[in-house]
């Protein structure tokens, strides 16, 4: 037992820390501190350098552009990352396309599209859930009809993050009416440009603008741009599922936030005291560090488990589940510590680049809507409800 | 004990239902919201002839209300409707301040309150104060006839709107009111709006004189008044609350039945069950919050406060807790802003940010208990 | 809306009051207030007095030797007996059978039971729960078979609250089985001293012995004792649990528990202080008490409906869950407390009259057996999963 | 980092669970939890042999162990089984107590705790004092070669089977810790059994009379000492806590498994399911919690003790939440004494009450994180 890291971990460690001192930009990183909306031009320059890095593909392997780091390794680097306040990756392309072509994706597939999503040419979305489906995702309902050299589909996606930027979707689609839900489904790669394609974003509580309905009228899609057998998609999809769950606990997240959290107190005044020193207040920003130590291990346990080898399991699903109410429960004291200057919203002061007044401290404007937007870590990637019933099932047995 | 409303404050709630069911929906909200002071000249003087703004006030002001169950059934009206008019700001907690301290002069314009044909907003917090209403940083310097005023307040809800404010400051006479034409020279608004579509401003006081006359009441008075008015503003801010609390618990009891997944309504899981029946009790316990604080308006101030931070302290808990089960429950169409569970979820936590959140009046009820406690050792 | 009490009431009030300074003693208060275990001499001693007074079925009509009282002052009087630590009153005939019989019994029956629960001489139990069925009554397996003019009951009850004091049992049984469960139910009235039947204690882990198994062999009981109709049980059963909801939400409890709790924190020092000047055992307390607030006027709200004439449906249940929310939360600061001395426990030190030394103050011995005692409150009387079972259906139609 | 016990660890936990297993049933239990000093001589003399009692103290002393991982592994284990011979009073504090500032003559009574034949017990704590270890009204006055102590100290446990006591008292030299013999004249024990079926004692120094080569040390290094005990023991009681958990929680899923009501396993309730599922996420936290402090045990003190804060505050909330919940969801048989639950249950919340609780603790964890947020803002 040693909870801690090894010289050549702590050596790659400084390695990451020296990179982002020298290629992350402050503008870009106080963008993320202050919870300003990022740019489609901020998130593609920040790809590229890490591209430039050789570090954009952290769990890829090595021969396609990748790191080939292990799960300890990409911790590190992810925690690095959220501690310097870098943005995040887009994850679409990288770590939830990329595994399912790497495993199930024909040769043509990967020469094609496996560079295209490290230099930076294509940016993907993902069109998984529908308006009817919800955490029931096999009851998807948008139809892919075989006609000769191409499906032809149609239907609604929703919910589609960032989907506005996007060049390509991957998309589960219902190719066989006739059999049990689950095994009528493929798995399509869909050219945004076609014709047919309409994206719509919808507007959240948060006045951001982060996902989008995406809808298809008669698609034409080439069936070269099936992944893997039709009807098995169903198989791919949960491959993917098990993959979006890496840094499910977002302990990087939450420790970058309880950081900017204990700044925030430390400069607001309570009763003409920094807030920090109110012992209710005091009382509940201890109790959530507290929480965040014991997770960072039970994370760092898990990990371990899958550095060994050993499948993640329910585990990731309690991972999920604490790791959002951490986060959720940051965000609350966010607001809270704010007072009244978390009331104000300037929804234009809020954009990349923007040059609008803002209202109060810097640091306030985004904290309501930080928390807002915050709900969804408890609804989507399968809700903590259906993550409740995962675990109520591999572990309980119930 | 009887827990019914009067005949007379029961058909005003009825009017009120009424009318906002008829003329207030998502259309007319957004424009409410959308409109640079952020609110609707028609809906306002409708409120006017409908009384709605007269049953803020006594009748020795030319109201016919003015209790805490006055307030109480007419903002939660207004929270079941996600009204954003910033009726509170003017009708409510400036009353309280005129009633109690204000020269005859003052008080004779509470009649074109009444009328809705003006509106006096308190401006009364700084970028430093956060909930404390006597963290006043804003001078008052004494000048011949009158006073020289320099200072920040900060988010005034009801600001861009306002025709006068009443602003607090400090000076050689300690803490004072003053009443002041927005319009007066040195006067400078900064207004946007808040999250929940209400509008507010940011109101600097660069040498602004005022006349003698400007002053409202004796210093000695001003906390209690303060006090007192915070209280009526605490009872408008709770029943707002339960409004939307109902409103946004009914629309989830609705999605749980028609919304299906896995074959069955979202109502028929257990574990949802179970959650939503929470959430039930706890908007009761608000409501009984609610009647106790309303209840207490005019009790001496000890017990009255006691009753605002109880109130306050938990209708901010059961807020959050409606406002996070609901969306929950919802799923991803519970975080879109076209549908309307997103307003109340976001006025609810709003709340918690005015006239002091839930830890602010924890603290101040600890106080009470502590003190009582230490009351009854000595007895 | 008015919240303050009638001149009628007050007056009521008073009188109860002056009642209570002048007939409850001292000696009996202080054993309620430390939670000490009453012995059967206490509460025949108790029922006695407010029999002697009047007051004794105040849940009857005045015929038959109650006070007719609504439910308001029904309230005023159980408030008034909690806050001076009167002993409860044993529900089980006067609360529980006495409804039945009034409404279900036969006129023999009411005369002769009725005056016997006043005077003392019978002491009912109830015989409704099984090993098997809990929460599930409905399934109860113990059976009556009908023999000339006896039935002979065989099967076991349990959790028979203070059955090892009984003198009469009644109970629900089998009478049908080739029915729907709930269809073949009697209600029955049996002699505890009948040849058969065994009362076994059993120990709980707050160290106390107040619930019993009662095993029935071969016990021959009258017909005239049976309830109404044979196979009607469930009915009058069903009627029962709503009578057994009165005071549901023990507003009056809760208060005197609250009170004890304060001046134990008045006592107790922390860091050299009394521990209610400590913020964070302050603001558990207050938090508590603002609860409380909102339910004593929740719980005043249904009175005042149920005075009205307005059935209390799924309000009783919500009652019931949040009631005992409270009083369970108060029992847990009051274990808190007391620190290290919430730890020892001399079981004799806590009976009735025991002259065994106790350790630490005298208010310590009960705290941590009175938390864990209370841990039934959401389990008995229909567990609070039950009620949000109501709750679901009755309120939110799911 | 490495999440593994090292094969000797992990050896001795085998041994240690074997032979739990195999002699520590209901009615083995019982008579250590009827025996009136509270333990069996039996088990005490096979953990001696077993190796037990010397994991918990390092080879300079003559154990093979002694670090807060070898603390974790024993006492997860004694958890597991409800064990109450009390091995965290005579094996681990005063162990940490004599190896930190014993003299070599003290030091050398070691080997007999490690053999089994001799308790040392801890008596620090005062009807005063609740958690405080240094608010120590007990008073060290000097007489001629040596001491003389007068005061209370309560509820020891393991004290009615001790051998000897590490007392502290207050004297002219500041605190003190002082080695005392129980039968000594003027020590008076007053013993009974704990909730949780561990035994305790207060007892009253009348007039003892020590000689000076019964201190411990130089009263400047008492406190300190005192602390790193203090987290030595806090390991224990966490590793405890953890171990009870588990098995009340593998009591619980079995339960759920076979219990069936309403014509479905309970399991099957999905109510009940999603609350299980925050009982095996809490404990898992509560694990992880114990690693980090009984990683910590030999870390710089402010490190330390800020795992010591952590840990203890949360596995006290985790153990709460486990413990209220699991006798819920058993229903009425959760609270029966002849069912195992109840003893773990028991003991989850009388952990609590051991070595400061969990506001106890939340307080110190909260001055730690204010003294690195002010430390920060210098720097």
């Amino acid at each position: 037992m040693d909870l801690n890291y090894s010289a050549e971990e702590l050596a790659f460690r400084d390695e990451v820390r020296s990179f982002l001192n020298k290629d992350l930009s402050q503008t870009l990183s106080e963008k993320v501190r202050l919870g300003k909306r990022l740019s489609k031009t901020d998130h593609k320059e920040w790809h590229a350098t890490l591209n430039k890095q050789g570090w954009l593909a952290n769990n890829w392997p090595v021969e396609h552009g990748g790191t080939g780091w292990n799960a300890v390794y990409r911790h590190i680097f992810e925690e690095e990352l959220c501690l310097a306040h870098a943005p995040r990756t887009i994850p679409f392309g990288l770590s939830m396309l990329a595994p399912v072509l790497l495993k199930f994706g024909s040769p043509a597939q990967k020469d094609h599209f496996l560079p295209r999503i490290l230099d930076g040419t294509d940016w993907w979305c993902q069109g998984y859930s529908e308006p009817q489906a919800g955490s029931d995702l096999a009851s998807l309902k948008t139809r892919a009809v075989r006609d000769g050299d191409h499906y032809v589909v149609n239907g609604q996606k929703t919910w589609t993050t960032l989907g506005q930027y996007a060049d390509w979707i991957f998309c589960l689609v219902r190719t066989d009416q006739d059999v049990k839900p689950q095994e009528g489904i493929s798995f399509l790669l869909i050219d945004m440009k076609t014709p047919g394609v309409t994206v719509r974003p919808i507007t959240l509580i948060d006045g951001g603008q982060e996902v989008n309905e995406v809808f298809f009228e008669d698609v034409r899609v080439p069936v070269a741009n099936l992944v893997g057998e039709e009807n098995k998609g169903w198989t791919y999809a949960k491959y993917l599922l098990t993959h979006e769950r890496t840094n499910i606990a977002g302990v990087g997240f939450s420790t970058a936030a309880l950081v900017h959290l204990k700044e925030i107190c430390a400069k607001q005044m309570s009763g003409g005291k920094p807030l920090l020193e109110n012992p209710y207040f005091a009382g509940r920003v201890a109790q959530i560090e507290i929480d965040l130590m014991a997770m960072a291990t039970t994370n760092l346990r898990m990990i371990a488990k899958a550095a060994a080898g050993q499948a993640p399991g329910a585990e990731s699903s309690m991972l999920k589940i604490k790791g959002t109410e951490i986060r959720q429960a940051i965000n609350d004291l966010t607001r809270r510590a704010i007072g009244r200057y978390a009331m104000p919203f300037v929804s234009e002061a809020m954009d990349s680049g923007a040059n609008v007044q803002g209202v109060g401290p810097e640091y306030a404007a985004a904290a309501s809507p930080g928390y807002f937007n915050n709900r969804k870590l408890s609804i989507f990637g399968g809700s903590n409800e259906i993550q409740r019933n995962i675990i109520s099932k591999a572990i309980l047995g119930l | 004990m009887d827990f019914n409303h009067s005949d007379e404050r029961r058909m005003l709630q009825d009017t009120l239902h009424r009318y906002l069911s008829d003329n207030y929906d998502a259309s007319q909200r957004a424009n409410s919201v959308g409109h640079a002071q952020g609110f609707s000249e028609k809906i306002w003087s409708d409120f006017a002839k409908l009384g709605v703004i007269g049953a803020l006030f006594a009748e020795e002001y030319g109201g016919f209300g003015g209790s805490g169950f006055d307030i109480a059934v007419v903002f939660e009206e207004l929270g079941r409707f996600a009204c954003v008019e910033p009726l509170m700001a003017s009708g409510v907690m400036s009353g309280q301040l005129l009633g109690e301290l204000g020269t005859e002069e003052q008080k004779s314009l509470i009649g074109d309150v009444i009328d809705g044909k003006l509106k006096i907003v308190p401006a009364l917090e700084e970028p430093q104060s956060r909930y404390d209403l006597d963290a006043v940083e804003t001078t008052a310097k004494r000048v011949e006839d009158g006073y020289r005023l320099n200072g920040t307040k900060s988010v005034v809800i009801g600001g861009p709107s306002a025709d006068k404010l009443i602003v607090s400051a400090r000076g050689a006479d300690g803490l004072q009111l003053f009443l002041i034409d927005v319009d007066a020279s040195g006067v400078e608004r900064y207004s946007y709006p808040n999250l929940d579509g209400y509008h507010a401003s940011d109101i600097a006081l660069v040498n602004v004189v005022v006349p003698a006359s400007a002053c409202l009441g004796a210093s000695e008075a001003v906390l209690s008044a303060l006090e007192a008015a915070r209280a009526a503003g605490v009872i408008a801010l709770c029943a707002e609350a339960v409004g939307a609390m109902e409103a946004a618990k009914d629309l989830t009891v609705e999605y749980l039945r028609v919304r299906t997944q896995f074959g069955r309504a979202l109502g028929k899981f257990q574990a949802l069950q179970h959650r939503m029946s929470t959430v039930l009790i706890e908007i009761e316990q608000a409501r009984s919050a609610l009647i106790n604080v309303a209840g207490h308006l005019s009790a001496e101030p000890f017990q009255r406060d006691k009753h605002v931070s109880a109130a306050k302290n938990l209708i901010g808990r059961v807020a959050q807790l409606v406002c996070e089960e609901t969306i929950q429950l919802h799923g991803g169409i519970g975080m879109t802003e076209e549908y309307a569970l997103g307003h109340y979820a976001k006025r609810l936590m709003m709340i918690d940010h005015q006239l002091g959140d839930v830890d602010y009046h924890l603290e101040r009820f600890v106080g009470a208990m502590q003190r009582e406690s230490a009351r009854e050792a000595m007895s």
